[in-house]
């Protein structure tokens, strides 16, 4: 089930690429149609999915290479669950909001593919060699995507992309290498089994190195202030398919991977590192969000704003509660949401006016109401409006950091007044005023197929902010099993607050 | 002892020797037959293919042979003495010579079909190209399978002299004999250095025969083996100047981008594949014990060559001379393999395996875009290839994100086994330089990948490669995808190759 | 009376070694470029002959027969290079061979 | 046996939901039925379920879930329907049907009709949701979503930049607020686990010490400031009047901004455990001087108003700050009844007088607009607090209670006396100067009474302004009954026992209020140049209570530019030059590296034989000295 999940986006690629070269036209609608199979197994993985369950499910394990240990294991659990729905729902959105793509269609569509199932995989992956190459391979498509069809500095940004994460990624694979070794030492054979590697006795030194060596490459990915750098301009560049899938997803990869893999395997370094990781992600917080107020591009300003809410799905993870390891999970999922849909709006307005420049708009709510209605909904979304997904999460990760962290919790809630500030005033320049621009006055208001685009994504940003048990309850055994792993290996004491058994001892009235 | 007895070989040994023989013979035959005959050059192109395959196939042959071998008992011990080290142990057959003959074959196979366009254009040399070929082949398939350093030094030179000659084959080219003289004075030069080594490697241990040498030194505590020391040092120096390692680099870049583009790839990977099939069979099998003191040598060498290749190659406009550096970095990264000692074996092999098929295949396109004959391929030349040339871009592409090292690539297996292989024993800090170095050269891989897809073309027009050229390097990208993602099969068989 | 053992003849040939490779670095003309690699190579064979009768076998002197041989096929190709050189440019001067670098 | 309760919610929302798909294609005035119909089914909901209560005596009410939203935190979607709650949506649905009636007329004409009922509607069940919450999230839920509202509405006109800046503006500080509130909320978690308010509650003597108590209280304070529009974080309120009026009747008077109010009242144990109570007092009391005096000099018939809410939002927080929470929550109830009636009645004479807004081109409306200015008349005495209309009673309630308190509740008393008089002057000056005197018309105005839609909620208004006192007057406390049940765990303060006591108080009381009503009355009933020379005796003092002591401008030196100039600093120079310098920098670093490394390949072949060499050396001598071979 899980590798079909995998395989099929990537013989969709293929299948894409043996079209006919002479029928360019049939390359989207074709991927399109094929994107919506990943879509229907991980529904059907998602509501077969036994919630209160904390081990990986779906699990299949094949020998790879013997003697290096290494294999095909795969395996979700409420950590990694909601990242994979994610994936398959932006996927086709963002092949559908890719229409405007007419050079070398095909390649864009095959690109796509792949990256969807690199993504997954990576989600997926319970090998820390497969996980790896998953991990990598992703940057690849993307890389083109950036490359090929972004805008004027293109290729200034997708390499820089690629290179500053392909630094971090360095770091990882030796850390990755050395753990295997360090199991052949231990055990007399390679490993690179996740739930093996739980296992390796190893001293603070070295599980601090390969905390650290881990943390870059996932706090690159993420990105944690201050290796941000890259995601503004890979972000201003990308085509709007390419930022939906980056912002949405592939950052994801950083903080899947912080809480999937340091804190399994590094419980006490994790532990030591807490102030560390929490003060970089407060920092991230604000710093992010100071500096998207300023920023004259619609799309470098959501840029920034990824960096912002980034910041509490680390501050979730560095909390070491249950709500703050619930509010990461499902924060990943509604950023990914949200954001998306903030980058396709912009998408779709470059495509009207070529430009992304506040500056250049103005008065666009008179013009374009329904345009101006769907972003303004999804700014509060992102802003946190309780009620919309994005408050869920921002709220769950406070909430549950506080009794750790109390400090770094009290500076990160201050990010909430920043994200409206920089929302609303670059609301108030684009959308409110008198459209004086003859350009803006000409512009016509989304079609059927952009409003299509944005439906599915409103709808889970309603039903997310307002029953999000669809995806707690099945988060919730997961994230308690990785606070039971953190707390026995080390010597962290959960505050007191900071559990949630007895909430759900009590609940009943189903 | 009659006569009779002396002019009898033994006669088991001849199999050991076999695809040495066919190639060196067929060698032999094809000038003759060009003398004689003037046969179409493309008759000339399958008959060297033929002989090839004829030598593969052989080594087949010896393969499974090694395969009984290594399931001898012990009362089999006279026979299998006789049959593995035949020639009075110049000869050794092991899986490490076959490996060697494995990876030397397709090399050469590869490498004839991907620069097939060059044998065309030399007109009446064509047969002197090819047969230097198989000449050289022969020279470095003998440095993989004899366990004699004299031996060694033998396959050594046939293997280099070829190569100097064929840098300089299109000789009215002032950069092809530029690179030719380079080549050879420097060569000349790092062969003495190494038969120095070896003499004073026989000086020092009394025998030129490596499992001697390997028993005397087991044996006897040398309290001053100063002279042992400096030979040791020679031969690496030596061996090092082969296969492009830093600081003994510099003639690589020059005759990479000198030399005739449809034969350099082949010169580059046998050089590479001789020069470590004979370093890791000295190393491994003549000195494992003084591992602590070549082992940092080589990993500061293999550090040095991977950061010195990476950087330089950054600065690079010239693919060829890219491919120049990235080789000595590549250099470094198998050295980091070699580090771990006879444990890295297998590792290395592999590396030496997919990075020489890619190193083939990547020059078959540079090759096919800016002509087989010619020196230099400027990265202009590559702009918007992806539309000019699409299975061209595509192909390099794979090639290079092999090299890279990217996932779902052999070189990613590749660099994960040495690093792994280094890590293990005990040289964390060369790991750390490796992943660095290999970040570095990202981008110069991707520099080329951004000119052919995200740039504008330019006007020239691709000449459509032949057949040959498309076949080869479609092998190639396949050979870097498969291996990538199913890399089981070939690592065991390098896992075997372990030398006796 | 100072005894001659292996070792005095060891340290000459490293001597001449040492000269053959000084000589590479410090001339310019190909054709002695490549008589001091000849000398190298017959220090080597220097070597091997009293490392030979140092420990009483004869591999070190049958040794010298290879090098020689590879010597005399090193000086075969390497003529015909240099003489393709010195046809194209009337020297033989390596200094003037700097198309290639960077 | 209340679980239909959610109704309450359900009917306005629904009404958003449908409005907002079918809104355009129902058109005028259909649009605006349906939201007013929604509106009245809430309230009749809100009534059938409140009955209970009145039934019977010490009905705690119950909580009613709906469905889990964030089990872990013990934030689910549930209503607590106590009396504080009926009490809270009673007031909300009421005057909010009103309002919904009153907009009908007003908004005839505008092009986005039902849009404006939309938003209403979606108002009223976030305000619902405010007041129902059964745990804090919820609370905060409403508490953000009433912000969403009052941001869309003051910003309905959103062509105009100005009413665009406004609404963003109030959105903007409310959230600074609740960043308050939110970390109040965290420390109530990690002190009880939950959020839900049945785990909280009752075991605040057990769990909480004094000074958590304390915290929490302040907290919650710099929320309800931020959504009361108390100091420091008040000045969003009068720009909101760039909003529609029925907006600043229902939003801006009657209900969301006594929120803060309502949490105060509804979280009485925390604030009875520690000593928060009385910041919140003190808060109360200046800002309910301060605002009052800036009140005096404004011209802009809405921004009087505006003041005058600010500054009786102030009394509310003495009073619940004092522990007086049923004085508070009746005063809350009242104020919304006579201010929502001047804000229709002062829509109303904007909408006769064709959007004008300054009272200094008003006057002698009251012949042109006589429903209007009656019922205006009503509200203004009730604001002023004569008796015996309805801001007499909770008003002086207040004052009793501040005054029992002792101390400080002394000089609080006393503000609220002076606060009272200044309220009364200006009220009073409001009313004579847009109804007597000569008309100062400008051209082409022809004033004119406002429709039946909009004077019949005029009306309804000014009986309830009227009567309301009655609910609960020092004779008979029915309010206070009703309530009791909601504050048990408390101890609520009231004012002094005994009738002469009342009768003192409320003697001092009310001849501040016709002191400062006559002295009005006495002023602006006559020409204007009269009233001239009284401002002109207060010489720099009215001008600085005209441009309301500039407080906008101090903001604005003191945070909005300074943080615009750090954030540009942050984004141009710190990112863009310092981080991504570096990164860059390093890639340049490599790279000329590189480039210095490449000189060395010079192509001779002697230089790279001395390289040869070199190397060759390194590696001998390593070896021989690693090796120990000498």
């Amino acid at each position: 089930m899980l590798t079909a999940l995998i395989l099929v986006p990537a013989v969709a690629a293929v299948v894409v690429m043996l079209l006919p070269s002479d029928r360019k036209e049939l390359a989207l609608p074709v991927g399109f149609a094929l994107s919506f199979v990943p879509l229907a197994i991980a529904g059907y993985l998602f509501f077969e999915f036994e919630t209160g369950v904390a081990g990986y499910q779906f699990t299949q394990k094949a020998v790879w290479y013997e003697p290096w240990g290494i294999s095909w294991n795969l395996g979700v659990d409420g950590i990694s669950l909601g990242l994979v729905a994610l994936s398959v729902i932006l996927i086709p959105i963002a092949l559908a909001a890719s229409t405007t793509i007419t050079d070398r269609t095909k390649e864009f569509v095959v690109f796509t593919l792949l990256l969807e199932a690199g993504l997954i995989g990576s989600f997926l992956a319970l090998d820390l060699f497969l996980f790896f190459v998953f991990f990598e391979a992703v940057l690849v498509p993307m890389y083109f995507i950036i490359g090929i069809w972004g805008s004027e500095r293109r290729i200034y940004a997708a390499m820089k992309f690629f290179i500053f994460t392909a630094f971090g990624s360095a770091f990882l694979l030796a850390s990755i290498v050395a753990l295997s070794v360090f199991h052949n030492r231990q055990f007399g054979s390679p490993s690179f089994d996740l739930l093996e590697l739980m296992s390796l006795d190893l001293t603070l030194d070295q599980s601090r190195w390969l905390f650290a060596g881990f943390g870059i490459a996932f706090a690159i990915k993420v990105p944690v202030f201050p290796l941000h750098t890259w995601l503004p301009d890979a972000h201003v560049q990308a085509p709007t398919a390419g930022s939906v899938l980056l912002a949405g997803v592939m950052l994801k990869l950083g903080t899947y991977g912080l809480l999937r893999f340091n804190l399994n395997l590094f419980p006490q370094a994790a532990v030591d590192a807490v102030p560390i990781i929490a003060g970089l992600a407060v920092i991230g917080i604000i710093y992010g969000a100071v500096v998207a107020i300023v920023q004259p591009d619609l799309k470098k300003l959501v840029a920034y704003s990824s960096v912002s809410h980034l910041g509490f799905i680390v501050l979730g993870t560095a909390a070491l509660t249950s709500a703050g390891f619930q509010g990461a999970v499902i924060q990943n999922v509604n950023h990914g949401l949200t954001t998306g849909a903030l980058f396709l709006l912009v998408g779709m307005i470059y495509e009207r006016r070529h430009t992304k420049k506040i500056e250049d708009f103005g008065g666009l709510a008179k013009v374009m109401p329904i345009f101006a209605g769907l972003f303004l909904f999804t700014a509060f979304a992102s802003i946190g409006l309780p009620g919309l997904n994005g408050f869920v999460g921002e709220f769950l990760v406070l909430i549950g950091s506080f009794p750790s962290i109390p400090v770094f919790a009290t500076i990160a809630a201050f990010g909430v007044i920043l994200a409206a500030i920089y929302l609303l005033w670059a609301y108030e320049r684009v959308f409110t005023g008198i459209p004086d621009k003859p350009e803006n006055q000409k512009l016509t208001d989304l079609n059927a197929r952009e409003i299509g685009l944005m439906v599915p994504l409103v709808v889970l940003m309603l039903v997310l902010g307002l029953y999000p048990k669809i995806l707690l309850d099945r988060t919730a055994a997961s994230t308690e099993a990785l606070l039971d792993r953190v707390e026995q290996a080390t010597t962290y004491e959960v505050p007191e607050q900071g559990r949630l058994a007895d909430v759900f001892a009590g609940e009943g009235d189903e | 002892m009659t006569f009779a007895q002396v002019l009898t070989p033994p006669s088991v040994g001849w199999i050991a020797i076999a695809p040495e023989i066919v190639l060196g013979v067929g060698a032999a035959l094809i000038l003759l037959f060009d003398v004689q005959y003037k046969p179409k050059r493309t008759h000339l192109g399958l008959a060297t293919a033929a002989i090839v395959a004829t030598a593969f196939a052989f080594a087949i042959v010896q393969y499974d042979r090694v395969q009984t071998l290594s399931q001898a008992t012990a009362d089999q011990a006279a026979d299998f003495v006789a049959t593995a080290f035949p020639f009075d142990a110049m000869i050794v057959l092991d899986a490490n010579a076959v490996f060697g003959r494995f990876a030397m074959l397709l090399v050469t196979g590869l490498g004839l079909a991907a620069g097939w366009r060059l044998f065309e254009r030399l007109g009446a040399r064509a047969a002197e190209g090819l047969a230097l070929m198989l000449l050289s082949a022969t020279g470095f398939m003998f440095m993989a399978s004899s366990t004699h350093l004299m031996m060694v030094f033998l396959g050594l030179e046939v293997g280099s002299i070829a190569l100097y000659v064929l840098a300089g084959i299109t000789r009215e080219r002032t950069e092809s004999d530029e690179a030719a003289i380079k080549y050879f004075l420097l060569g000349s030069v790092a062969s003495a250095v190494f038969i120095y080594g070896v003499a004073l490697t026989y000086a020092g241990s009394g025998s030129m025969n490596l499992l001697e040498i390997q028993g005397v030194l087991a044996r006897n505590i040398f309290t001053r083996p100063a002279v042992l020391l400096i030979g040791i040092a020679l031969m690496v120096v030596g061996m090092g100047f082969k296969v492009s390692a830093a600081p003994f680099h510099s003639w690589a870049p020059d005759v990479y981008q000198g030399a005739p583009g449809g034969i350099v790839g082949y010169m580059a990977a046998a050089a590479k594949i001789g020069g470590f099939a004979a370093l890791i069979r000295i190393l491994f099998t003549a000195f494992p014990d003084f591992i602590s003191t070549w082992g940092p040598l080589v990993a500061g060498i293999a550090a040095l060559s991977m950061l010195l290749g990476s950087t330089v190659a950054l600065v690079q406009d010239d693919i060829r001379r890219m491919l120049g550096y990235s080789g000595v970095a590549h250099a470094g990264f198998i050295l980091t393999g070699v580090v771990a000692g006879g444990a890295g074996t297998g590792e290395v092999w592999f590396y030496l395996g997919v990075y020489t098929v890619q190193l083939v295949g990547a020059f078959g396109v540079v090759a096919a875009v800016t002509g087989a004959a010619t020196s230099g391929a400027g990265i202009d030349a590559f702009r918007g290839l992806s539309k000019r040339a699409p299975f061209l871009a595509a192909t390099f592409t794979v090639l290079l994100l092999g090299m890279a090292g990217l996932p779902l690539t052999s070189g990613f297996v590749a660099k994960f086994g040495v690093f792994t292989e280094a890590w293990q024993a005990g040289y964390e800090w060369l790991v750390i330089v490796a992943v660095l170095a290999s970040v570095i050269a990202f981008f110069f891989y991707l520099r080329v990948i951004v000119a052919m897809y995200m740039e504008e073309p330019v006007d020239e027009a691709v000449a459509p490669p032949g057949i040959s050229v498309r076949a080869s390097l479609a092998l190639a990208s396949l050979i870097t995808i498969v291996i990538g993602i199913v890399p089981g099969p070939l690592l065991s068989l390098a896992g075997e190759a372990s030398p006796l | 009376m100072i005894e001659v053992t292996a070792g005095w003849y060891l340290s000459l040939a490293a001597v001449l070694f040492s000269i053959g490779l000084l000589g590479i670095l410090v001339r310019r003309n190909a054709l002695i470029m490549f008589m001091c690699v000849e000398l190298m190579l017959n220090a080597v064979n220097l070597t091997f002959v009293a490392a030979g009768r140092a420990l009483g076998n004869l591999e070190g002197q049958v040794a010298v027969f290879f090098v020689l041989v590879v010597a005399a096929a090193e000086v075969v190709v390497g003529l015909a290079i240099i003489v393709a050189i010195f046809r194209r440019r009337e020297s033989a001067s390596v200094d003037e061979l700097a198309t290639l670098r960077g | 046996m209340t679980d239909f309760v959610w109704l309450v919610i359900a009917f306005p929302l629904a009404g958003a939901v449908l409005l907002h798909f079918l809104g355009r294609r129902l058109g005028e005035p259909l649009a605006g039925i349906i939201g007013t119909l929604a509106a009245a089914a809430a309230f009749v909901v809100a009534f059938v379920a409140a009955l209970p209560f009145i039934v019977e005596e010490g009905n705690h009410g119950e909580t009613v879930m709906l469905w889990e939203w964030m089990p872990a935190i013990g934030a689910n979607l549930e209503i607590t329907w106590d009396p504080l709650a009926a009490v809270m949506a009673l007031i909300v649905t009421g005057v909010g049907s009103l309002i919904h009636l009153f907009s009908v007329g007003y908004m005839h004409g505008d092009e986005r009709f039902a849009r404006f009922f939309t938003y209403l509607n979606l108002f009223l069940a976030s305000m619902l949701t405010l007041v129902l919450g059964g745990n804090f999230a919820m609370v905060f839920l409403g508490w953000e979503l009433v912000g969403l509202c009052s941001y869309l509405l003051i910003s309905f006109w959103y062509t105009k930049p100005s009413a665009a800046a406004a609404g963003k503006k109030a959105f903007v500080v409310n959230r600074i607020g609740d960043f308050g509130f939110m970390v109040g909320l965290m420390l109530v978690f990690t002190n009880f686990g939950t959020l839900a308010f049945d785990g909280i509650f009752e075991r605040v003597p057990e769990i909480l010490d004094g000074s958590t108590a304390t915290a929490i209280g302040l907290l919650f304070l710099v929320g309800a400031a931020g959504k009361s529009a108390q100091i420091p974080l008040y000045v969003w309120l009068p720009d909101a009047m760039e909003g529609p009026t029925p907006v600043s009747a229902l939003i801006h008077a009657a209900t969301m901004v006594t929120a803060g109010v309502y949490l105060v009242a509804r979280s009485a144990t925390i604030f009875a455990a520690g000593d928060a109570g009385i910041v919140v007092a003190v808060v109360g009391a200046l800002t309910a001087l301060w605002a009052a005096s800036i009140a005096i000099a404004q011209s802009d018939i809405k921004r009087v108003l505006a003041y005058s809410t600010v500054s009786q939002l102030g009394y509310m927080f003495i009073a619940v700050g004092l522990g007086g929470y049923i004085a508070g929550i009746f005063h809350l109830m009242t104020h919304a009844f006579f201010k929502a009636l001047l804000f229709l009645g002062s829509g109303s004479v904007i909408h006769g007088m064709h959007e004008e807004q300054d009272m200094n081109k008003m006057g002698g409306l009251l012949e042109k607009m006589p429903v209007t200015g009656v019922t205006m008349g009503i509200a203004t005495l009730a604001i002023a607090g004569i008796p015996p209309l309805a801001g007499f009673w909770s008003k002086d309630e207040i004052l009793g209670v501040a005054f029992e308190y002792g101390g400080v509740g002394i000089v609080l008393w006393v503000i609220g006396l002076v606060t009272a008089l200044i309220t009364a002057f200006y009220m009073t000056r409001q009313w004579f100067m847009v109804f007597t005197g000569e008309p100062r018309w400008e051209e082409g105005v022809d004033p004119h009474e406002s429709p039946r839609s909009m004077t019949v909620p005029l009306i309804v208004l000014a009986v309830l302004s009227v009567g309301a006192g009655f609910l609960n007057t020092p004779f008979r406390l029915t309010l206070e009954h009703f309530l009791e049940p909601s504050f048990e765990l408390v101890k609520v303060a009231h004012p002094p026992e005994g009738l002469g006591m009342f009768a003192l108080l409320a003697a001092i009381s009310v001849g501040a209020g016709i002191a400062g009503a006559a002295m009005a009355g006495f002023v602006y009933s006559r020409p204007r140049e009269i009233w001239e020379r009284f401002q002109g005796g207060f010489g720099g003092l009215w001008e600085a209570w005209q441009a309301a002591y500039r407080v906008d401008d101090l903001y604005g030196a003191t945070i909005v530019t300074p943080g615009r100039k750090l954030s540009e600093r942050m984004a141009f120079d710190f990112d863009a030059g310092g981080i991504d310098g570096f990164v860059n920098g390093v890639g340049r670093a490599v790279r000329s590296a590189g480039a210095r490394t490449r000189v060395l390949q010079t192509g001779l072949v002697r230089n790279y034989g001395v390289g040869f060499v070199a190397g060759l050396l390194a590696v001998v001598i390593w070896l021989v000295i690693a090796g120990g071979g000498v």
